[in-house]
Order: structure tokens, then C-alpha cells, then sequence
């Protein structure tokens, strides 16, 4: 069937419900109203207030109790509305979730997923726009997943699910309702630590993740270039080969990040590179990047986010070095 | 706990609790009537721009101007304000440009310039996060010697977070002349007020801080402009804080993102309808004479009149600089965003 | 709000509350003294080996006996136990393995263990941020139709923290089993307790979540187990949480890296050790015929015994293998940590 | 004088709370206690209740609050005890330090300056051996900076507390008491946006910042390359000229960081080297860090923590390459 993100995302999270009586929902606003992007529309109706929680605005909360439920056996999906709310719950996820295994030496687990929409370019208020993901990447103990497209998305979070550990899905929420594909209506996982590259080229790697592949793909649509397009679906752990393997082959690389530029999980990527394919570079890796500067609110956002032009540019950067 | 809910003023526009009145020229009361009926015309014209395109998401503040004008007209110049982002009609009783709430609210960050002389902080989206700031500001104030009090705005969910309970906590540590005003509004989106806390009352959470906590009818311009009166004056007296829980309902949607009947009995709408707060104030100064149908006419076309030239205004603004993102970051701009500004240009 | 201290035993080792003293056979009264007298004298080698550069920073529980054991020996195997740091008195009386808790409080990470068994989470450091990880422990246990109850253990500082606010919160709204205990050592180091917070008892700050708190007498064992285990014969009937503050004392130093004399006063020790939770059981056991000087020499001796033993099997632990760092850090090692694995080997 | 790094912040403290009546310190213990490790000694003593203050324990009501302090005019200097426990406040940095100057179109600005004892090897409890910097460095709005000694550690602190923006400044723990230097008596600064280079050196470059200095420096002075030491003290604005003259000079660079090393600071840096000086390296940027774990407890940390050996495996790895 031809679906959305979102419909992909509910559709996964439905199927594990049905076929795990543990898995439970918590999050503002996920019930009755169904999310405030839909995604967990008609959930409630389905599976009950026991399993489809709405809590208090209290992001601590949630994470902290989902800790806890996870620990005791449940199969908690925590979700935050927005992905600035989402720093609030650092210290636990850090702290805790992280390291519960560690800390009990092994003798409890947090298996929870923690759902994060992710990333500008609706228009939104205010701490609605921003990109988090190398705040998690640089947390041991956690994984890190962001699909790029509804088929994807169903995969990824069904194994994000079943995963033992702690999962960070970040939803690229300006690709919700922005692309349809065929999903399969029966159940199908995606390994969460394998890489896909998306079109085969020659001249250059284009590295993204996340909302920037549809920005990627768009952009190098019409590239005088043969550009090899890496999308990494999972970021920690990351399919490091597949992208090595990538840059060796063409000799160049662009690395395109949404986040603001420093410290971004970009440098991650340009560090690898550095570290494994040093002698087979034809020119530096170029980042494009957001600014490091807040997400500004939407009458400037888009020039904030990397778009086709950057994208091109950067890549003609790198092709004429 | 059982906790008595303040009012002077009840639905049919009687005076209940003629002791606690305020003492209010007809002058005054006609201010607090036609801020309440400006703040509605801004709401009213807010909405519709935002359903034409003409602007973005916003949070309307329709049946809670008696709990925003009653507390704002209490304040002195000085005082700090610190909004959630539901205060659009405190901001233009303090005289915030409405213009300018205009733009903000069409996504131009323009609109949050604050004026010269306005102890202002900006709009808050993060829930909560903006109550420890307020805490903060009273408490320079204390340790200043000065005689400003802040007065901080939110919302029955802001109550659950963490950020609440650490700043209220200080202020009741501390004694910090700080006003905490909570709309309940009983909805915070989707989830109902008996969602947020098992406690009978917001109000009495104060208690466990070692303040006062007053519930107040905050649908009662009367009532919520005196508990916040005598709160300021207590907080000058440095009696400590105040903690004010505006019992009130949103009858409009949460955002213009949201729908309120996927979720809500239209029947509790309904019920709300008779308490509004501008209604109630109306009946009042009619029976007090200083309303009529002139009077009401004169106020909703000064109002009208008003809001279109704020909106004429904020329409004729020329689009921000794309550069400007990199404004206001930094005292001065480091070398690496001088990179990425060169960069971009 | 004015709250009564629950006590059943007073100071001077006398039954003051017939009414509510537990029905306790002769042998458990004795268990429980056992078990304190035991906690004291592992308290009292961790203070020893610590001095002598064996173990790392500890945090004594001297003072504090009758609030864990009391608590503790309320508990049934199946419920959760989530502590903070200074639970070691839990800990052994659930039987966790006291030479594990010395290899703990060594620095190596082995210590925490869990037995098979044992429904514990491990010894948390930061301050109140497992509340809510007990809170999802006993919300899980509602879900799936069980019996068990969480008991989470904490300090007075911990009660200014955001993490108890909304732990707090959730287990009153969702009416969750669980059990809130706040020992109250009067201290969160150097910060002393009307500096935590302005309202008059802890207990209190329970109501402001819809449910019940409880202020106990920390050092009177009786009392503390009679009201933890109301508390959870309440949760295990589906009628939600309690909050109970263990007032009590902090006898040592907060951990052997502080110094209490640089800002308490020996004066408030001393009225402290006139109520010694430990010497009040035994003036009741006196009185009822239960101990004598034969009794109390065995009951230390045994105790010596067993924490000399503990000390002997935690010495004669192999350091731990340099690669563990690398272990349960996720289910499996993903290809950066086996590489990094590899690079460290 | 010579003094320690506790004695040098202390002074530094003391001194422009003598000159600037508007600093004040907020934090747990920090009064009559003196703060857990005695930085703060002697100072609520001279300077009382109102300037020297105990708050309960709630590290987000320490920062929350500091930012309205600091907006109304006066000077917070807010203490963290242990780096672990700065988790629950990056969202008010993040979300509120980092932008109230954006956010308010420039009208206010938060000029606080938030101290974490920084970095590990002092044998403490679970927490207390964190090295968070590059979840400072990833936020727009916010300055990091992290001494290394004594002497740059007044310099900077001054010029942090001088510093219109939001300062995090990280004090390496275990050099608290580690190194004495002579310290002035009277005030001087050091800027917030210049490195180091503390030794030079033609062979390699090997950059570190905070406790990670001495560590380096006691690794390569038996070195039998020559080796150019760049201090950073600064991490966010830092210093590139300096870090990319050197290895421009050299052509080789070790990065050395105690975090763990996926998406720590150090990935910036090799993505900064590799943009900017890609073809004068002569081997691949290495890094040496910390591991993607939680940081053990004190009986294995040692081995966790970058040591002299690895450094210099590392300086080996670059020149042999
Ligand atoms: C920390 C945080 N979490 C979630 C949101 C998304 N959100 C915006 S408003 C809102 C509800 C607020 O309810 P309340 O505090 O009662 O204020 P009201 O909207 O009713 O005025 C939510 C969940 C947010 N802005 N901030
Ligand atoms: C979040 C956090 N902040 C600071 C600390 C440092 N610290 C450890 S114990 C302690 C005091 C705790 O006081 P209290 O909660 O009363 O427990 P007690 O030590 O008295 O048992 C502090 C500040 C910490 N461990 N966690
Ligand atoms: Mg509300
Ligand atoms: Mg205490």
C-alpha cells in the first residue's frame, strides 16, 4: 500500500501492539487527540488507556517512568512533542538509560524507544525546528535511528522495537506527509546497523540522514556529476563500511547535516573519513550544514537548512578542488 | 484540602464580595472593559489571518482576558513580566505594539523586540522553563533593594514539570518577591486538568513551598486584579511570593494547529460560554450605568480600528535580512559564524 | 499545615502507641535488631577500611538504622527496591551480599551485582533521579495485574529536585503502587534542611499530588515499619502511593570525603544520640525481657563475624579485567566499541 | 605567588567580587562548607548570605534562576559539584542561556557563568568523572571554556566572568591540586577565543585541552620526535588559526580527549583539519579518547582515561605512517 511517513509509523506501532501485549505508549497528547502530528491516531481507540498513555507535561516523567516500566518488562514508546523539549530529558537518558545495564551489571536492561520528530522546515514556533542527533550520538549506551522515508521508517522501527536496548528514533517530521511509497502491510525489519546506499555514482559520495536525503536526492536529481548517495539510517551504531567503502570508491565526499555546524554529527563522519580513507581523498570533505546560530523562526528558516543550492555548490566545491 | 475559590464578581455580573471590592474609578473600570474587548478584536483578527496564510500557528487567549487584563493592570511599570505564550492580551495591556505580536506570530522574530522601557522577557514556548527566570529576575530585584516584583505566566500543565517545582521551591526558600500567575484553563492541548495532578487544586501546591496559594475565579476581572494587587503589595512589603491559580477555560482551540473537538464535550464549551469573563464585566457596568449600546459600539470600532492598523502595519514590514539569523547570538560574532556568514552571502 | 509525628516508640524505649504497634513475635523483634546492629557494624568497617585506603568514598548510615531496616523488613521478596547511595542497611537486610557492597564502595563496578533474586535497582548517585524509575517499576507492576510494589528511597535534598516533582506527579495521577521514603537526616551535606525547602514538614508536599504523606518518627523502628507496611498493603490494594518522611539524623559525615564540623554544631549531634534509633530497641527489649549484656555480646560478635567474612571475600576478589569497561554497555557490541575493543588490547 | 588551580579560581572569584558588587555565586555547599572541593572557601565568610549561596539541591533552579539574575543585572556564577549532574540543566542552557539574546532581539542577555568541575581520575563515585564539553560546544550562544593550569586558570576565569554571553566553564578536576604555578596577585585576562601553543615543535602537532594538558605533556617530554603542543582554553569560539598554522607547520596531529570518542570534541577538530589543511597532513589526524562507554568506576578508569603510553602509541602510529 501507498503510504506516508506517518501512516508508516502508525501502522508499525499498531502491528506491535497487536503481536506484543507489552508495548505501551506514553507521551502528551498521543490518546484521545492522537498526536500532535497524528501519528498515534486512532491507537487509543484501539488498544485503551492502559496502553496509550497520556501524561502530564512532564518530559522527565515520562522518560523516567518508561525507565522504570522498561526495566519491569514493558516495552515502553516515550514521545516528545517536539525535539527542543527533548533536552529536558537528556539527564536521564544519559545517565540512566544509558547505563542501566552497566550499572546493574547486566541484570536490567532499558528497552525503550523514545520517539523524536525531528528537524525544521514546517514552519513552527519556536524550540519546534531543531536537529538533537549528536547530542545522543555522544551518549554511550544509546542508539541512534532516523529513517528517511515511510518504508524505511516501518522497518527501522520495528526492529527499534524489538531492540533490546535503548533506541532514539528521530522522525524527520518535514517528510511526515512529504513523500508516499509502497510499504508492505506485513511486518518487516531493518537492521539498525546497516546503511544504504541509495544511488550508485563514480565521482562523489553525498552523505545524509534523515529529512536531508529527500533535500539530497532532489538536489543532485539533475548533477552533471555521478554522485553516490549514502543514506546511514542508523547513526549509532553507524554502518562505518558502507560509507568507507563509498569514498574510497569515488575519492569525495560531501557530508550534509541540518544541525548547527560545530560539533555536529558531521565532524563524526568527517573524523571517520579522515581516519580510514585519508589517502584515497581527492579534495576535503566538505560539511554543508545548518549555522551555528538557533533554528531561526520560519520567515528565515530556510535559509537556515541546507537546501539544493548549498548542496550543489558544496558538491561542485569538491569536484573542482 | 478544601480551598475556597476568590470572587467579587459572579456570572450575572453581581457583586458577591462587596468588602474585597477594589476601589476602581468608572474611568478604570472602563479601561479594564475595553483592554479586555481590544485583546478579544486582536485575538478575533489573529485567528483570521492565520486561517488566510497570513500567518502562522497561534494561541488564542478567548475566556481568559479577565485572568490576563485583571493581573496585567495590577502591575507597576517596573515589574517584570514573564510570559508562557498565551499572553497576548497582557502584552497589550502593558503596551507591547501589537503590531509587532502580529509579526512574531507570522514567524518574523522582529516582533519580539522588546521596547526600551518594558521589563519584558519574551514569549516562552518551552512549558514551564520561563518560571525560574521569573524567580531569578525577583530575586536581583531583592538583591538590588529595588521594589520590582515579576510576574510569571502559565498554564495548568506547566505545573507538572520539574521546572515549576525548582522554581517555586527557590522562591520559597528565599522569599523571593515573585507572583506566579497559573491559567488553569483546565486543558492543556488534549489532556484535561484531572490528567495534570491528582491534587484537588493547583492552588495548594504553594502550600508544600511555604507560601500562599489563592484560587481565584479567574473569569472575575475583580477578583483576579485584587489577589494579584495584594499579592505585588506583599511582595514589595517583602513578605515573599504569591501563588495564584486563575480558574478559568480556553474556548477556543489550544493553537490554530489543534481541534478541540476531537477531544472535548461541546456541552463543557457550552457551560464555559456563560461565565465569560467580558460578558460578566458588561452586565456589571450596566447595572452600574456606565455601559450602553453607544458606548459598546464606540469600544469594538476603537478596537477594530486599532488592530487594523496594527495589522496594516506589520503587513507593510519589509521581510527580515536572511544575514539577521546571524544577529543577536553572540555579543559579537566569533570567527566561526563569521566563516559560515561569509559563507552564506 | 500542621502534621503529627507518628511514634510508637519513644525515646526512652517505651510504647507510647499500643494501638498501632505491630504484631511482633519476640524473634522478630529481635530480627530487626539483628539487622541493625549488623548494618552498624558494616557501617562501622566501611568507615575503617575507607580511612585506611581500602575502599573509596562511602556514605554512612550511622543514625539512620531504624528508618532503613524498619522499612525494609516491610517489604515482600517480590517488590522493587530502587535506592539512592546511603541504602546499605536496605540492602543487607534484603539480603544483598555485604562483601559486594564493600567491593562496590572500592570502585569496582562488580559490586553491584544483583542477585538472581532481587528485585533492586543499583546504589543511585545522582540525586532523585530514580523516583521516577520506581515509579515505572510500580507502574509496570499495575499493568501486568502483580502484586509487587516499589519502594524508593531518598534524602531531604532530594525533595527540591524537578525528577521527585514529576515522579511524584505521575504516581498520583496513575494511582501507582509505590512507596515514597524521604529520610529526612535533617542535612543534604552541608545544606540543612529549612534550606531545602520553606514548608514546614516533607510529608506534607505529598497532598499537593492527591495522596497521602506521612511524617514519621525515623528513629523509632516500630513506627517505621508499621507505616511502610500500611503503605503497602494500601498499594497492593489498588489505593495508590504513600509518601513517608523518616525524620531522622545523619549521625557521620556525608560521605568520608566531608567534614561535618565545618557547619553543624556538636550540640545538635549530641541531642541526637539521646535519640539513637539502635539503643532506643534495646531499652525496649530490656524492658521486655528480651535482651541482656549475654544477648547483646552475641548478637555484635556474630555481626563481626560476618563483616569480617565479607571483608576477607571482598579483599581476596581478582581485580577486575580492564576489558570489562567494554562489557553490558549494549546487549551486543556494535562495530565502533569492538574496534575500540581490539585498539585498547 | 604560587598557588594551585583551587587557589587561582578562588582568588579570581574573590577579586571580582571585591570589584564587581553584582557577582554572586550560586550552588550546593558552596557557603560555609566552601564547595566540595574547597574552590569557594573562605568567600561566603567574606561575602555573606547574599553574595555566597546555598541553594537546595535542583540544578535546573540553579541555572533557571541564574538567568534571571543575570538578565536583571547581576553576575551569577553558577556551580555544578560534579559534571554528571549537568545533564538536567542543558536544556535552560540550550534552550534559554544559549538564545535569550535572540530571543529577546538583543534587548537582554545572560551573562552567567556556569562551573562544572570537569573530567574524571580522582577515583569519585558513578557521575562524577564525566567530560561533557562537546554537548556545550554543540550549542549556539554558549562559550566554553577550560583552563589547564593555574595561571591560565585566573586569566580566564576573569575574562569569563567579564564575558557579556553564557559561559560554561570547565575546571579538570584532577588537576585541582595537581600542578602549583606562580600566579599574580593582580587581575589580568586571558581572551575567550586564543589557543595555546605551550611547546613547539616541527615533527607533529598534538592538540588537548583541560586535564588532558598535563597528561600530553608528560608524554612527549621523553619523545624522540619533536612535538608542537597546542593548549586550546578555549573550545567554542577556538582558535583555528593557531591549531591550523601548526599542522600546517607539522603536517601531522594527534587530538587527544578524555570523552568518549564518537562525537566528541575532537571529531570537530579532525573535520576543521581536514577542511582546512587536508593537503599538508602527511598521515591521518589520530585521535585518542576515552571510549564509548560509561566512564568506568575508579578501578578500571585508569584505563580509560587517555595515558601517556596511548598518546605516545599514537604520536607513533602518525610519524610512521
Ligand atoms: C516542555 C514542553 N513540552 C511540550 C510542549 C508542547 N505544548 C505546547 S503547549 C502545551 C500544553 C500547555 O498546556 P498549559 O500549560 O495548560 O497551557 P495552555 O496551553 O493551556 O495555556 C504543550 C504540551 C511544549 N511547548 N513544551
Ligand atoms: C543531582 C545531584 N546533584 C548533586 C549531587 C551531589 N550530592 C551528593 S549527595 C548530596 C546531598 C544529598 O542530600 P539528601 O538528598 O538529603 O541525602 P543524604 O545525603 O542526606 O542522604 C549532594 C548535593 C548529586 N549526587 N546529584
Ligand atoms: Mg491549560
Ligand atoms: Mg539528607
Amino acid at each position: 500500500m501507498k503510504m506516508n511517513l506517518v501512516q508508516a509509523i502508525n501502522l508499525a506501532l499498531k502491528q506491535e501492539m497487536e503481536k506484543y501485549p507489552s508495548v505501551i505508549l506514553l507521551g502528551e497528547d498521543i490518546g484521545k487527540d492522537g498526536g500532535v502530528f497524528r501519528v498515534t491516531e486512532g491507537l487509543w481507540q484501539q488498544f485503551g488507556d492502559d496502553r496509550v498513555i497520556d501524561t502530564p507535561l512532564a518530559e522527565v516523567g515520562i522518560i523516567g517512568t518508561s525507565i522504570g516500566l522498561a526495566i519491569a518488562g514493558m516495552k515502553p514508546i516515550a514521545e516528545v512533542q517536539f525535539d527542543g523539549f527533548s533536552m529536558s530529558m537528556l539527564d536521564q537518558l544519559y545517565n540512566h538509560a544509558g547505563r542501566m545495564r552497566k550499572r546493574s551489571q547486566g541484570k536490567w536492561h532499558v528497552p525503550l524507544v523514545f520517539r523524536v520528530p525531528h528537524g525544521g522546515g514546517i514552519r513552527a514556533l519556536e524550540h519546534h525546528s531543531e536537529s538533537l542527533e549528536a547530542f545522543f550520538t555522544h551518549m554511550p549506551g544509546i542508539k541512534v535511528v532516523t529513517p528517511s522515508g515511510p518504508y524505511n521508517a516501518k522497518g527501522l522501527l520495528i526492529s527499534s522495537i524489538r531492540d533490546p536496548d535503548p533506541v532514539v528514533f528521530l522522525e524527520p517530521k518535514r517528510v511526515y506527509r512529504a513523500i508516499k511509497e509502497e510499504v508492505p502491510e506485513e511486518e518487516y525489519t531493518i537492521p539498525l546497523n546497516k546503511a544504504e546506499v541509495v544511488q550508485e555514482g563514480s565521482d562523489i559520495t553525498v552523505i545524509a540522514w534523515g529529512a536531508m536525503q529527500k533535500v539530497v536526492r532532489e538536489a543532485v536529481a539533475q548533477s552533471k556529476y555521478s554522485v553516490e548517495i549514502v543514506d546511514l539510517l542508523t547513526l549509532y551504531p553507524v554502518d562505518r563500511k558502507t560509507l568507507i567503502d563509498s569514498v574510497k570508491k569515488t575519492g569525495r565526499c560531501v557530508v550534509v547535516q541540518e544541525a548547527p555546524r560545530t560539533c555536529g554529527y558531521g565532524a563524526e563522519l568527517v573524523a571517520t573519513i579522515n581516519e580510514k580513507a585519508l589517502l584515497n581523498l581527492e579534495a576535503p570533505v566538505q560539511r554543508v550544514t545548518g549555522y551555528d546560530v538557533p533554528v531561526p523562526l520560519p520567515k528565515l528558516e530556510n535559509y537556515y537548512i541546507p537546501d539544493a543550492t548549498r548542496i550543489n555548490k558544496a558538491i561542485e566545491n569538491v569536484m573542482s578542488f | 484540602m478544601k480551598m475556597e475559590m476568590f470572587q467579587i464578581l459572579n456570572e450575572e455580573g453581581k457583586i458577591v464580595n462587596t468588602r474585597d471590592m477594589p476601589k476602581l474609578t468608572n474611568d478604570e473600570i472602563k479601561a479594564m472593559y475595553e483592554y479586555m474587548v481590544l485583546s478579544r478584536a486582536f485575538d478575533d483578527v489573529a485567528l483570521k489571518l492565520q486561517r488566510e496564510g497570513r500567518m502562522l500557528t497561534y494561541a488564542s487567549l478567548l475566556g481568559q482576558e479577565a485572568s490576563q487584563i485583571g493581573s496585567a493592570l495590577a502591575m507597576h511599570k517596573e515589574d517584570w513580566f514573564a510570559p508562557s505564550f498565551r499572553e497576548n492580551g497582557v502584552f497589550i495591556t502593558l503596551g507591547f505594539p501589537m503590531d509587532a505580536l502580529y509579526q512574531y506570530w507570522a514567524g518574523d522574530e522582529r516582533g519580539m523586540t522588546i521596547p526600551e522601557d518594558m521589563n519584558a522577557l519574551p514569549v516562552a514556548v518551552p512549558v514551564g522553563t520561563q518560571i525560574p527566570h521569573a524567580v531569578g529576575l525577583a530575586w536581583a530585584s531583592k538583591l538590588q533593594g529595588k521594589k520590582s516584583v515579576a510576574v510569571v505566566y502559565f498554564g495548568d500543565g506547566a505545573t507538572s514539570k520539574g521546572d515549576f517545582h525548582e522554581g517555586m521551591n527557590f522562591a520559597g526558600v528565599f522569599k523571593i518577591p515573585c507572583i506566579f500567575i497559573c491559567q488553569n484553563n483546565q486543558w492543556a492541548i488534549s489532556v484535561p486538568r484531572k490528567r495534570q495532578s491528582a491534587s484537588d487544586t493547583l492552588a495548594e501546591k504553594a502550600f508544600s513551598y511555604g507560601f500562599e496559594g489563592v484560587l481565584v475565579d479567574g473569569n472575575d476581572v475583580f477578583a483576579v486584579y485584587k489577589v494579584t494587587k495584594d499579592a505585588a503589595d506583599k511582595a514589595r512589603a517583602g513578605k515573599g511570593p504569591t501563588f495564584i491559580e486563575c480558574y478559568t477555560y480556553r474556548m477556543e482551540n489550544h493553537t490554530t494547529a489543534d481541534d478541540w473537538k476531537k477531544y472535548r464535550d461541546p456541552a463543557e464549551v457550552e457551560m464555559w460560554k456563560r461565565k465569560d469573563p467580558v460578558e460578566r464585566l458588561r452586565k456589571y457596568m450596566e447595572s452600574e450605568g456606565i455601559w450602553n449600546e453607544n458606548y459598546e459600539k464606540g469600544v469594538w470600532e476603537k478596537a477594530k480600528v486599532k488592530v487594523a492598523e496594527a495589522v496594516k502595519k506589520f503587513e507593510a514590514v519589509e521581510p527580515p535580512k536572511p544575514t539577521d539569523m546571524f544577529e543577536d547570538v553572540y555579543a559579537e560574532l566569533p570567527e566561526e559564524l563569521e566563516e559560515q556568514k561569509k559563507d552564506f552571502e
